[in-house]
């Protein structure tokens, strides 16, 4: 099974790591990813705040690249990019007028109907259905599940279910073995945007996640949004000065639990990357099951 | 064809339809003018002869309309409407009628921008279409029948005229 | 020889704007039959309804085409004002050349042209009109009133005190309805069943009303005036007239823990219950559902065993009744959205988080705290509460745009009531607008403000969840520096938005009357006629139409009961005769229609029967359809129907209609 | 017809007191023809195959017929299922009807709309009717069809034979007579010819019993049955939920009955 893969600017940078675990998974299940060619920036974060032909045209671009490459699948596992490219699509397929002219400036003709992915619709019907036979290391850590504000929000363009309250990622990793915990900050702001501006207010926000989560006991958070991760990881020491407090539970992408889940080795799945420090749990993992730890 | 008008007849029922192109109206929601419409009581009262009349005296195009399933005024109206249609239509098919002339709608009293849009839809669909030339060429053919009756004025074309 | 007279109406400038009314006028008068033909400013004023009747007897007109707004809108006035001229009121029929026309379409000549193109095709069918009279048919002065909340109590006594018959329905073991759960009432804080519990024991003692309690409507034929209702009495399972009320059995009843549906699900019933202390009647039934007996095939039996007066049966079965009645007064009420609905307040988890209903019950002095104010969880006295308005009410995304318009007095009456119970505590409201638009509403609310001390806070609430024991309700308050508030709350009360009820839709269609896309029932107009439907003889009252507040609901309670007694002011009703007749003609073929009866099941009401045509003798000669004109609505799907147009319909025949639709002449 | 019906026919003259049989026979150009018997004198025996057979019940609806009160009717299949919906239409009064339908040597008797059930469940036909030139000019485009059907058309000249010999054309005044308003136009003009056979196909639907007289009888020899075939299939197809005791699909609905073509 192919499916066109837009990584983006986080997932070649700061989150190696999801792009690693995210590759490795869908290896395992026999699902080539095939990065697009000649992609571009989707604009997320700074275009659509300062110029809203190019917050299109860019993410269009990508669009109609894939569609002239002949996918019918697009992957977007940055929820900033699934964000941008799931606007732009919205826009274009609400107003042909529009859609010609995108496709006039760009010299490409598309529909831009391509199905597009996020992390959590891919992982939810695409990898969830084969798996169920392939875990080899249950989990067994109470998770927190983080979403965030880009995979669910606006509900309108994003089309999620229960948007207030989602739980695909619960329904995954509960799979893969894990205990998912009822906690209140799953869709709390973690501060992306203004992580370079104002780092003291995504301090605290992010803080205010970490709190919740270590209040209801998580052992692990899991998150798919690269932007959280680095919030959530990246900042931990602005975050316990904040708390006055030590909180040391890993963030960890949901692909590398998955990953863990399924038995492919530590070093694949990038999780020596982080800054929280991972090791005891991630080797309690693996070795509960008697498979050596590789790491 | 750029400069063709359809002729268009609208069918509706007193209830639903109708109220709704007067929710239009009272909404000054714009259609194009080139539809005529003819209150019914109930779609169940719509003949089909009547439907074939419509072509007879000229139309490019007609719509059906009357209440949503389950809203008619007199409880079943439509749903017996809807089945005529349903016959009426294969009949027509079969034959080789363009019943892409025949737009079957629902509308209610309440949804009077869906009656602008139904109109506007229709017309565009006829322009799109052209004149229905392969029925009028039968009616070429026709005597101009009188519309005879008891009371009717005899001013009305009445003599049968070979065209 | 036709004589038509037209009448071209500018409505001021709503027709002339757009439509050269006078070329119009010009026009119409050289189609051939029209006589007369005059455009004038108005015409439904009274000196354009002069105009007409002075051009009927100067002219001797014998057809008249109005061409000016919609039939729906003006056609009994123009047909009134032939019918004062000398005209056969049916002979006049109207151009609707301003909301099919002048208001759709832009200035200019296509305009004008299909203004004269509607109205000529008008001529041509008025041509076809036929005198018609108008039928008579008997009024039954019996009125049924669906809902024994406080709209259907005051219909029911009003048309009673007038001196007609009343059948109640309620579908409950008790009237009542929401009034009876509320603890006080805004603005003046009387106890809502001390005003409401005399009203209840008023019509059960009325000489004038019969109560069918624990009973639904199970369907309704015929016709204003002439109704006839099926409904069904639910098995009570204990005989109301044998039974002293003396409450043995259901306090020995063994099955306890049953969700008190009066208390909000607050406390627990039995299986045999009355729904509350002051239930009218006050007799009790037993819910099936739950009932051992029932549920596990006889066993237990114990209220029976216990019952001194024998009063308990568990043989009875739901009975069937038919009713004859004139006119029906619908008042179904509503129901609330529960605080499952509402995901980003945790989906009904919370058992803190309660609905305005609950709080009613939390408050009442017969509820289940006796008028304390504990939270559910613990029965602790909440010591900060934080009231949320517009809860899914307003809110496009949850499908709910509009206002459920009495959440913003009860929740300034609930906050009112907690500080008058407990001074110490902090109370909290979120809200978008306030909307006190009442008789002492502001009042009342700058009282829960300034004098109470209620902290009001402008701005919604996207979240609640719980920490260390506290409810954490986050918001933002919107005035001054539109800061993010998080209040730390005992206790959250969600005035949850007022929904129709869940079976409102096929309440509708057994009444055959029309819902709106909320379903609500619809009024047949929402100025002018609000307590009408679009079918006669049916009314609506309280907030089966809308939400409503109390005093509201009772003024249309009331209305209701007007027009109901309007109605049976007329021992005969004149029915516009729109109806469907088989033709009949010369022996020996006496009607063309051959009998073959197959337009019986097409009537929706069962106005069509088989007629024996008989000669003198007394032999059938004939069989034919026959159409019952009291019966006939006048819809013509048998019209349609009819193979060899045996059937035609008045005001809508054959020869009208192909006529009409001839002259469309393209 | 064979001997034991013929023995049958004489029996049921002179006991049951049966003064008319409509049976058939063959010209002189092998076409089958109503042959009326009114004495024993008049029994013939011929040889008709059984699906060569005509439906005569029109004569039935025919007041001169009538009055014999006491009639036997020779056909087939077509015929029991010609009576069983003449009877559910109300048709038929007064009229005492002998049924027979020949079998290889033998006969089968029908005189109530009971064993014109039971014989006709016994004899269950497929719902959907297959019929080689409907398959044909389904096929076609929308424009071919019209054509062919106009080709077709031009020879009616609205002789009205298709009706007459229609046992379901009983009306004692059709539409095509009536005047006020004149529905159908009188002069043999297309659109007036295209309408005519519009509305026998539309009176028939649901109703057709698909004998094919109207074809048999056609001086033109337009294929009508394929109209009345084709909506017999599509009401079997469209309204299949039915059940089979609705007799007749155009007067019934389904309760939230949706229409796909209806927006």
């Amino acid at each position: 099974m192919n499916i066109g893969f837009y990584p983006g600017c986080s997932l070649t940078g700061t989150s190696k790591e999801y792009n690693e675990s995210l590759v490795a998974v869908a290896t395992s299940c026999g699902i080539t990813l095939q990065e697009i060619g000649e992609w571009n920036c989707c604009g997320a974060s700074s275009a659509h705040a300062l110029n809203h032909e190019l917050a299109l045209l860019l993410p269009s671009r990508i669009l109609a690249l894939a569609e002239q490459q002949g996918f019918t699948e697009l992957l977007i596992p940055c929820a900033a990019c699934y964000s941008r490219i799931a606007t732009a699509q919205h826009q274009l397929l609400q107003d042909a007028k529009l859609l010609a002219e995108v496709s006039e400036i760009l010299k490409i003709k598309f529909t831009a109907t391509i199905k597009l992915f996020n992390p959590l619709k891919f992982l939810s019907e695409k990898i969830l259905p084969l798996i169920e036979d392939k875990i080899k290391n249950k989990l067994n850590l109470k998770v927190s599940c983080y979403y965030g504000c880009l995979l669910v929000r606006p509900p309108q363009i994003m089309k999620t279910e229960r948007f207030e309250d989602p739980v695909v990622m619960e329904n995954i990793l509960a799979k893969c073995g894990a205990y998912p915990i009822d906690w209140n900050f799953k869709t709390e702001c973690c501060g992306a945007s203004l992580s370079i501006a104002r780092g003291d207010i995504s301090s605290k926000l992010s803080m205010r996640i970490l709190r919740d989560a270590a209040d209801k006991k998580a052992e692990v958070v899991a998150v798919a949004c690269p932007m959280c991760h680095s919030n959530l990881d990246m900042r931990r020491p602005d975050i316990n000065s904040l708390l006055t407090a030590k909180i040391d539970i890993p963030v960890l992408f949901i692909t590398q639990l998955i990953g863990m889940a399924l038995g492919i080795p530590a070093e694949k799945l990038g999780l020596h990357r982080h800054f929280v420090k991972n090791d005891k749990m991630v080797s309690n993992v693996y070795s509960q099951n008697k498979v050596e730890c590789p790491a | 064809m750029e400069d063709f008008e359809p002729k268009l007849a609208a069918f509706v029922c007193n209830w639903c339809t109708y109220a709704g192109a007067d929710l239009t109206g009272t909404s000054r929601m714009k259609y194009p003018s080139n539809v005529r419409i003819l209150r019914f009581p109930c779609t169940g009262r719509i003949d089909f002869m009547l439907v074939m009349k419509a072509f007879d005296s000229g139309v490019d195009g007609l719509i059906v309309s009357g209440c949503h399933p389950n809203d008619c005024h007199y409880t079943s109206g439509n749903f017996h409407a809807q089945r005529r249609w349903v016959v009426f239509k294969e009949v027509l098919d079969i034959m080789g009628f363009d019943t892409r002339r025949i737009f079957f709608t629902w509308v209610s009293a309440a949804e009077g921008a869906k009656w602008a849009k139904v109109v506007t839809d229709a017309v565009e669909e006829l322009k799109k279409l052209g004149p229905y030339s392969e029925f009028k060429k039968i009616l070429l053919k026709k005597l101009q029948f009188p519309l005879d009756n008891k009371t009717a004025d005899r001013e009305i074309k009445t003599e049968p005229v070979i065209s | 020889m036709s004589r038509i007279g037209v009448f071209i109406c500018h409505c001021g400038e709503n027709i002339a704007s757009t439509v050269d009314c006078e070329s119009v006028a010009k026009s119409a008068s050289e189609i051939p039959g029209v006589s007369f033909s005059i455009d004038y400013k108005y015409m439904c004023s009274d000196p354009g309804q002069s105009k007409i009747k002075n051009a009927i007897i100067e002219h001797k007109l014998n057809g008249v085409v109005v061409a000016a707004c919609s039939p729906r809108m003006h056609e009994p006035t123009f047909r009134k004002a032939c019918a004062e001229a000398g005209l056969n009121p049916y002979l006049c029929e109207m151009a609707n050349i301003r909301e099919h026309c002048s208001w759709v379409h832009p200035k200019g000549e296509e305009t004008t042209f299909k203004a004269f193109e509607i109205l000529r095709m008008l001529v041509e069918k008025v041509k076809r009109n036929t005198k018609l009279l108008p039928i008579k048919v008997p009024v039954t002065k019996t009125a049924i009133v669906l809902g024994g909340g406080v709209a259907g109590i005051q219909a029911a006594l009003d048309i009673a005190n007038a001196g007609h018959k009343v059948l109640m329905i309620e579908k409950d073991p008790s009237i009542g309805g929401h009034m009876a759960m509320l603890s006080e009432t805004f603005p003046t804080l009387d106890c809502s069943q001390c005003i409401l519990t005399p009203r209840m024991v008023e019509v059960a003692q009325h000489p004038n009303i019969t109560l069918y309690n624990y009973a639904e409507l199970e369907s309704l034929d015929g016709f204003i005036g002439n109704f006839k209702a099926r409904i069904r009495l639910k098995a009570k399972s204990v005989d109301p007239k044998i039974c002293t009320a003396c409450g043995v059995c259901w306090s020995k009843c063994p099955v306890k823990k049953i969700p008190d549906e009066f208390n909000t699900g607050l406390s627990k019933r039995t299986a045999i219950y009355v729904p509350f202390p002051q239930a009218v009647p006050n007799k009790p039934v037993i819910d099936r559902t739950q009932c051992t007996y029932f549920v596990k095939n006889g066993k237990c039996g114990v209220c029976k065993k216990l019952c001194p007066a024998s009063a308990i049966d568990f043989e009875t079965k739901d009975e069937i009744i038919e009713v004859n009645a004139g006119a029906v007064v619908v008042a179904t009420g509503f129901e609330i959205k529960h605080t499952d609905f509402f995901p980003e307040y945790g989906y009904g988890r919370y058992k803190d988080v309660i609905d305005g209903l609950q709080f009613e019950r939390l408050a009442s002095a017969s509820g289940p705290t006796l008028g304390e104010i504990k939270r559910p969880s613990d029965g602790k006295v909440p010591e900060t509460i934080v009231f949320i308005a517009c809860a899914g009410s307003r809110d496009k995304a949850k499908g709910i745009e509009y206002c459920s318009k009495i959440c913003c007095m009860y929740t300034a009456k609930h906050a009112m009531l907690y500080k008058h119970k407990f001074h110490e505590g902090k109370a909290y409201v979120f809200y978008i607008d306030i909307r006190a638009n009442g008789k002492n509403y502001d009042e009342f609310v700058r009282r829960t403000i300034e004098e109470d001390d209620v902290n009001y806070i402008r701005g919604r609430v996207s979240r609640i969840y719980e920490s260390n024991g506290k409810l954490i309700v986050k918001g933002v308050d919107t005035l001054l520096n539109a800061q993010p508030v998080e209040i730390e709350a005992d206790m959250v009360v969600l005035a949850t938005a007022i929904v129709a009820n869940a079976d409102s839709e096929s309440v509708a269609q057994k009444l055959h009357i029309g819902y709106d896309k909320h379903h609500f029932l619809s009024e047949a107009h929402p100025k002018l006629r609000p307590v009408e439907t679009n079918t006669g003889g049916i009314f609506l009252a309280g907030a089966c139409q809308a939400p409503k507040d109390i005093p509201e609901s009772v003024s249309q309670g009331s209305a209701a009961a007007s027009k109901v007694t309007i109605l049976f002011s007329n021992d005969e009703l004149t029915r516009e005769p729109q109806v469907a007749f088989v033709n009949r003609t010369f022996p020996p073929q006496y009607s063309s229609c051959t009998g073959c009866l197959l337009c019986i099941p097409v009537c929706p009401y069962k106005a069509i029967e088989k007629e024996e045509i008989k000669n003198r003798n007394g032999e059938v000669v004939k069989t034919v359809a026959y159409v019952n004109g009291g019966l006939c609505q006048g819809c013509g799907t048998c019209v349609a129907f009819c193979r060899n147009k045996s059937i035609d319909i008045q005001g809508f025949t054959n020869e009208q209609m192909f006529t009409e639709v001839m002259a469309l002449n393209f | 017809m064979n001997q034991k019906i013929n023995q049958h026919i004489a029996y049921l003259m002179k006991e049951k007191g049966v003064n008319l049989i409509i049976s058939q026979a063959k010209d002189s150009n092998g076409f089958v023809i109503p042959h009326f018997i009114l004495s024993e004198n008049d029994i013939i025996s011929s040889v008709i195959a059984i699906n060569e057979m005509r439906n005569f019940f029109a004569y039935l609806n025919k007041q001169e017929i009538k009055s014999f009160k006491s009639i036997g009717i020779v056909c087939n299949y077509f015929g029991v299922k010609t009576f069983f919906q003449l009877k559910f239409e109300n048709q038929l009064k007064d009229l005492e009807l002998f049924l027979l339908i020949p079998t290889d040597d033998d006969f089968i008797e029908i005189t109530s709309e009971k064993q014109a059930e039971d014989y006709l469940s016994g004899l269950k036909q497929s719902t959907i009717l297959v019929d080689e030139e409907l398959e044909n000019v389904k096929k076609m485009s929308m424009e071919e069809r019209w054509n062919y059907w106009m080709k077709t058309l031009e020879l009616c000249t609205k002789c009205y034979a298709c009706r007459a010999a229609c046992p379901m054309c009983y009306c004692s005044s059709c539409t095509t007579e009536c005047n006020i308003p004149q529905w159908i136009p009188v002069p043999a003009s297309l659109h007036g010819i295209f309408e005519w056979h519009v509305m026998r196909a539309m009176h028939l639907a649901g109703r057709c019993t698909e004998c094919d007289e109207c074809v048999k009888v056609c001086p033109a020899n337009i294929p009508l049955n394929i109209l009345n075939k084709g909506l017999h299939n599509k009401i079997s197809e469209a309204f299949s939920s039915d059940d089979s005791s609705i007799k007749y699909a155009l007067n019934f609905f389904q309760p939230d009955e949706k229409v796909d073509f209806i927006k």
